[in-house]
């Protein structure tokens, strides 16, 4: 009787991961290329607009004819902001998917390169931008399409200082990422002759941050500089107006969400915010002609060129593959073939589906290209990190407006 | 010292709301209902719900909201107890018949969470909300700044709490849950029938938890984590007032609600003196469980608990 | 797929040795307790702590090895359940579970905010994993012997525990606590017997996975996926039986990693909600065990005194 | 006296549940306790075994006090003492709970289980033995493996009795033995009572609701009204005196 019922619980077992692992194993015929979005949580907005780029990307591939001419498909898995869940995600692609490459992880490298990079899967994260990303042992398979923190942070402190603020104080998220930026952005602000009077830790999905606001106002300074994301970031700015503890923010670009105007009313026109990016090259204008077309409105989150651009360069890298070596070991194939079409030398393309349809025929006809991509000219160094500029934003009547670049100096 | 006292006072009583939920449940049904947080969230998104659906009847005095918001929290209550009720008649009534012990049924309760929190992020996603637009505080001497809203806020928990004691204390309905609490024989004898006092055991917890879960959507937010990090703070509100007392809950509700703002800010001004860096409102929840072990040190049965031994 | 089925049997190998760690404080000795996944978080940062190469980020650096590191995942757990017990253990039933619940939520907000500890929200990385170098491609299964080892192991180890006069003990005191003070046992001793001796060793499951993946943050010990599916876990087999906890930890991580490819069949604009999905099966899966079958797929085990059967 | 309890005092909020309590248990008796309803007999045998601490008064075992002992070392001392409602470790077989009661059990430390297994085996044995003897005793053994919770009322009641055996108690405080049996097997369990009492020499202080079963069993008998003992006396003495048969009608006035 017992070993009966054993029976029926592992056959329901095996029969239920099996039917699942039966439909995942389908896709034969065509090329997949995985993503790794943030689709829940503090960051879902971002992880939409991403997956948006990132199938716009799709498109314009598929409209040149696919790489090695065959129909690139997108897997989408939410890696939500918790590692754990984002380990079982990237275990399902690698393992179970089989994708070569991966768009994305949003946060957390470190954890996913364990366990894509001895499997041979490429990473190109669209967001990841601390500095410990560079030094990850990840076999040259990691590689990413934004900027490193430490810049961000360094133009921060500088637009503070340039918009005529004496005194600041940041509230920052309590996470690899905003504990960083805002030390730099004070150091800056400081370096400058500004004075940084409190760096208040926050940990995201409390209910209020009263408290927080309390410590960040001591003293009075002129500016809440906030590296933050955008959920807990809204209920901080309603604290502060309602409390009137401030009334000038600066953001970054976890910020950078159309939402954040949406749900503050129009308190927030004429803040300045920044994210890697820029806006002043042809590439940008012709992505954002394309999002628009496709979906009818702009981006309503940063970093949407930069996931664009990642999906891009796999594509052309799968197409600059030697079939044979694709066919042997495809994520080490598209990684030998990164930098070649990604890098100088080569013809210059843009984004933009003609231009990817000129890409796919110069790789076709044996040419060395390199991509221009939207966020900037993603040429990769030996750590797979890019240099490219920081977008300088603003909100105007109730929209988020790009404003200029700053182009940083080559180290 | 006295803005954290304000939002102690305004914390306090939307604790208070819940914990007295959490007490009637844990006397009257013997178990500690793990579902109220859930219930609290579900109702501060009822109201969301009605609020959207309502038609906008602007403001009235300076609150944030309007005649729609006072018509959306009835509606609210009244859903969130339909609900409630629902989960009864299909779990915990076959329970009750089975004669679970106290400790299944919080279990099953624990489970209920997860259906609720789940179902609530699937239909109303995962984001924030917010039910109007920001208000500015009114300044008063001594650098204290109350919204109108939180006026409001505190009026309407300790009505509701005032209108639930005098139905406990004079309708015969009421009289008579007292006595289940106290005596089963006691209560057959007053003639009203159990499942009737199971059914407003019910629709009296989960009506003060919808009110507390909107009062706390208007005072900052609503989430589907809302209810969860509230239901530490009013499970100890009842453990700390004593389990089973009216008194107890509205007490130990404000005790908590008061001392983690004051205890915390207390604590985190001495770091900054000290040069620590702490950030204490961190360890908010943290205060709830030092006091409660406090509490049951001195008095094991929380400052009104009845049971002698 | 095989090696992914691998890592699923390595992940519920570790989390069946905390069901059994719970399944003995609840099924047997009656202690409900809701801090299961703080003993879990603790061992897995002390294993993480004493192993890790010096770094100036957080305290650690110990470079303790691999095996040796368990042994301090055990006993900082334990200890820190032995000074938990001393309150705690004032209380019974549903105060207890909330008392313990309060702890694990203050355990996790510290490790979630002292940077010199534990290296706050940024996690540990890096941390050594046995003989990973010499196999990155079959660690899963190379793993899974040493997970499953240990899982068997501690199977037989609570199976001799619980059937010693020291398990009679303890079985009795769940059943009535005045009876076995009445019977001269000294029930609180035993009680924090059991209470240490399950947090050590969900300890060193949490110890075994973080020397698995190498990485370690607290947001891996959320209640849900450190405390509440391992209840799911107990519930579903059937608390107070070693063998139906196995089963029902096998079940519910078989459901909830297969429930991950719940994915595949929502439309994109629903996929991001499918998360939710998952929390939302879990909890109908130990409503609907709770109304059909309350004492779980397997029940409650009679313990048949050994001796008597030989005679 | 083995058994002394001097003006015990016990207050649960407002009332005084035990007042200036004075009463002594004789060595060999079969001491009874009755009383009405609420007349604090249940607390007085809580007071005495540590359940409850006493708001004053005193409580001597074998001339020894034992007032501020908690139960399981009273335990110890060679009290023992059954509840009214039978809750004989239900979850258990009969056997396992008649096992759980021996004292010095070396396998009840927990390392000893790993490091003296030969050692525990052979007492386990021995205990074995000796609580199929107590199950024969009963004319139970067939039920050894059933458990407890499915054992008929009056086999609960025996089995409380198997329990009180396997631990050799010098004094046992039985709780209400006639609660929950059938009048027809109350006389078997009365004559086990007398049988162990005779045979073992254990002194036994029974309370009961049941004026039948204590006048059957008990001699001499206690009684207490209102947390206070009225009188004491044989049997006959009991029955024909007036204030405790005034005692009694109160109480059915009342109800």
């Amino acid at each position: 009787m017992k070993n009966l019922k054993i029976g029926i619980v592992i056959f329901v077992l095996i029969a239920f991961l099996a039917s699942f692992a039966a439909v995942a194993q389908e896709k034969q015929e065509k090329l997949t290329l995985g993503a790794l979005l943030i689709m829940s949580g503090p960051l879902a907005s971002f992880g939409e607009t991403e997956y948006n780029a990132v199938n716009l990307a799709k498109e314009h591939l598929n409209e040149a004819g696919g790489p090695q001419g065959k129909e690139l498909v997108v897997d989408l898995v939410d890696s939500t902001t918790n590692p754990s869940n984002l380990r079982d995600a990237t275990k399902k692609l690698v393992n179970v998917k089989k994708v070569p490459a991966i768009v994305g992880p949003n946060i957390r490298s470190d954890v996913v390169v364990s366990i894509t990079a001895p499997n041979h899967v490429v990473t190109i994260s669209p967001t990841n931008t601390p500095e410990w990303v560079t030094r990850l042992d990840d076999d040259d398979y990691n590689f990413r399409t934004t900027v490193s923190d430490k810049i961000q942070g360094q133009i921060l402190g500088k637009l503070a200082w340039e918009r005529g603020f004496k005194t600041a104080s940041s509230i920052y998220v309590n996470d690899p990422y905003g504990g960083p930026l805002s030390n730099i952005a004070c150091d800056t602000f400081e370096e400058l002759g500004g004075e940084c009077m409190a760096e208040v830790a926050y940990n995201p999905g409390k209910a209020s941050y009263k408290m927080e606001l309390l410590m960040a106002s001591r003293g009075n300074p002129d500016v809440l500089i906030m590296p933050a994301y955008v959920e807990d970031g809204i209920t901080i700015i309603r604290e502060a107006i309602a409390g009137e503890y401030f009334d000038q923010f600066l953001f970054t670009d976890g910020m950078f969400a159309q939402k954040i105007a949406d749900e503050t009313g129009d308190v927030l026109n004429d803040m300045y915010g920044t994210s890697p990016g820029t806006s002043e090259s042809p590439s940008y204008n012709l992505y954002h002609e394309a999002f628009r077309g496709k979906y009818g409105h702009e981006p309503k989150a940063g970093f949407s060129e930069q996931a664009y651009d990642a999906a891009i360069v796999i594509g052309l890298a799968m197409a600059a593959s030697d079939p044979d070596a694709y066919e042997e070991d495809p994520g080490k194939a598209i990684r030998d073939n990164l930098r070649s079409v990604a890098n100088p030398p080569g013809e210059k393309v843009t984004a933009g589906a003609e231009s990817i349809k000129k890409a796919l025929e110069l790789i076709e006809a044996g040419e060395d290209i390199n991509y221009e991509g939207a966020a900037g000219s993603v040429d990769f160094d030996e750590n797979g990190d890019v240099i490219s500029g920081i977008l300088i934003w603003k909100i105007e009547d109730g929209k988020i407006k790009t404003v200029r670049t700053e182009i940083p100096e080559r180290e | 010292m006295i803005g954290p006292l304000v939002n102690g006072i305004i914390l306090g009583s939307i604790i208070t709301l819940g914990a007295i939920g959490v007490t009637l449940v844990a006397d009257i049904l013997n178990f500690f209902n793990f579902a109220h947080g859930a219930i609290f969230t579900l109702g501060a998104y009822f109201t969301y719900l009605y609020l959207n659906i309502l038609p906008d009847m602007g403001s009235m005095f300076s609150l944030s909201f309007g005649g729609s918001m006072l018509i959306a929290i009835v509606l609210s209550m009244a859903s969130t107890s339909v609900v409630v009720l629902f989960f009864d008649k299909i779990i915990f009534r076959t329970l009750r018949q089975r004669d679970a012990s106290s400790l299944f049924l919080a279990l099953t309760s624990l489970g209920l969470v997860f259906v609720m929190k789940a179902t609530i992020s699937m239909i109303w996603g995962p984001q924030v909300h917010y039910y109007g637009s920001i208000q500015s505080a009114i300044k008063f001497p001594l650098g204290i700044r109350v919204k109108p809203d939180e006026f409001f806020i505190v009026a309407a928990s300790l009505i509701l709490v005032l209108v639930t004691y005098l139905f406990l204390k004079y309708t015969r309905l009421g009289k008579a849950m007292r006595a289940t609490s106290d005596n089963v024989v006691l209560a057959q004898a007053s003639g009203v029938g159990t499942e009737k006092i199971v059914t407003w055991t019910w629709i009296m917890s989960a009506s003060l938890a919808a009110l507390g879960g909107t009062l706390y959507g208007i005072e900052v937010q609503i989430r589907p984590t809302m209810g969860w990090s509230f239901l530490i703070p009013m499970f100890v509100a009842v453990i700390v007032g004593g389990v089973g007392s009216f008194g107890g809950a509205l007490v130990g509700g404000m005790i908590i609600g008061i001392s983690e703002e004051l205890i915390t800010s207390l604590l985190q001004d001495m770091f900054l003196k000290l040069n620590i860096r702490v950030v204490m409102s961190a360890y908010k929840p943290a205060i709830a469980f030092v006091l409660i072990i406090f509490v049951l040190l001195v008095r094991p049965h929380g400052i009104f608990g009845r049971k002698g031994g | 797929m095989l090696s992914y089925i691998a890592s699923y049997l390595v992940m519920a190998s570790i989390y069946g040795i905390i069901a059994l760690a719970l399944n003995f404080q609840w099924g047997f000795s009656g202690l409900m307790n809701f801090g299961i996944g703080a003993s879990y978080m603790l061992g897995a940062y002390s294993a993480a702590l004493l192993s890790s190469a010096p770094t100036a980020e957080h305290l650690g650096g110990f470079g303790v090895p691999f095996p040796l590191d368990l042994v301090g995942a055990a006993i900082i757990p334990g200890f820190i359940a032995f000074l938990i017990g001393f309150p705690a253990l004032k209380l019974k039933g549903g105060p207890f579970a909330i008392a313990t619940l309060a702890i694990h939520e203050i355990i996790y907000l510290i490790v979630h905010n002292e940077m010199w500890l534990t290296n706050g929200v940024w996690g540990i990385r890096d941390i050594s994993r046995p003989l990973y170098s010499q196999m990155p491609q079959q660690y899963d299964f190379f793993y899974l012997l040493i997970a499953g080892g240990m899982l068997i192991g501690f199977y037989f180890f609570f199976q001799k525990a619980v059937r010693s006069p020291w398990g009679r003990v303890i079985r009795g005191i769940k059943v009535d606590e005045d009876m076995a003070l009445m019977s001269g046992k000294y029930a609180w001793s035993y009680k924090m017997q059991s209470f240490v001796l399950g947090s050590a060793i969900a300890g060193i499951a949490g110890g075994l996975f973080v020397h698995y993946t190498g990485f370690v943050s607290p947001t891996n010990f959320t209640p849900l996926m450190a405390t509440f599916i391992v209840w799911l876990m107990v519930m579903v087999g059937g608390s107070g039986n070693n063998r139906g906890v196995l089963v029902g930890t096998f079940f519910v991580w078989g459901v909830w990693t297969g429930s991950e490819f719940l994915t595949d069949f929502f439309p994109g604009s629903m996929e991001t909600r499918a998360g939710f999905m998952r929390m939302f099966l879990m909890g109908i899966i130990l409503l609907i065990v709770i109304i059909t079958r309350p004492q779980g797929i397997f029940g409650k085990e009679k313990i048949i005194p050994k001796y008597l059967r030989s005679e | 006296m083995l058994l002394e309890i001097e003006k015990a005092n016990k207050r649960f909020g407002g009332i005084q549940a035990v007042r200036d309590c004075s009463f002594g248990v004789e060595k060999g008796s079969i001491t009874g306790l009755i009383g009405p309803n609420g007349a604090g007999k249940t607390t007085l045998f809580n007071l005495v075994t540590g359940f409850h601490p006493l708001d004053s008064g005193r409580v001597y075992f074998k001339g020894e006090d034992i007032t501020e002992l908690p139960p399981n070392e009273i335990f110890h001392k060679g009290l023992f003492r059954t509840f009214q409602i039978v809750r004989g470790y239900e979850d258990m077989t009969v056997l396992e709970s008649l096992l759980i009661m021996p004292t010095q059990q070396l396998g009840e430390n927990f390392w000893n289980i790993w490091t003296k297994g030969s050692k525990i085996e052979e007492q386990e044995k021995k205990f074995t033995k000796k609580a199929i003897e107590v199950l024969e005793f009963f004319e139970m053994a067939d039920r050894k493996e059933e458990l407890a919770r499915n054992l008929p009322g009056g086999e609960k009641k025996l089995l409380d009795l198997g329990r009180m055996m396997m631990a050799d108690p010098e004094l046992v405080l039985l709780d209400e033995p006639g609660a929950g049996v059938p009048p027809s097997l109350q006389q078997k369990v009365n004559n086990y009572i007398k049988r162990i009492s005779d045979d073992k020499n254990v002194t036994f202080f029974v309370v009961e609701h049941d004026m039948n079963v204590i006048m059957n069993l008990c001699d001499p008998i206690i009684v207490v009204v209102e947390g206070t003992n009225l009188t004491s006396g044989s049997p006959e003495e009991i029955k024909s005196n007036q204030e405790v048969i005034e005692a009694y009608l109160g109480e059915e006035e009342r109800v």
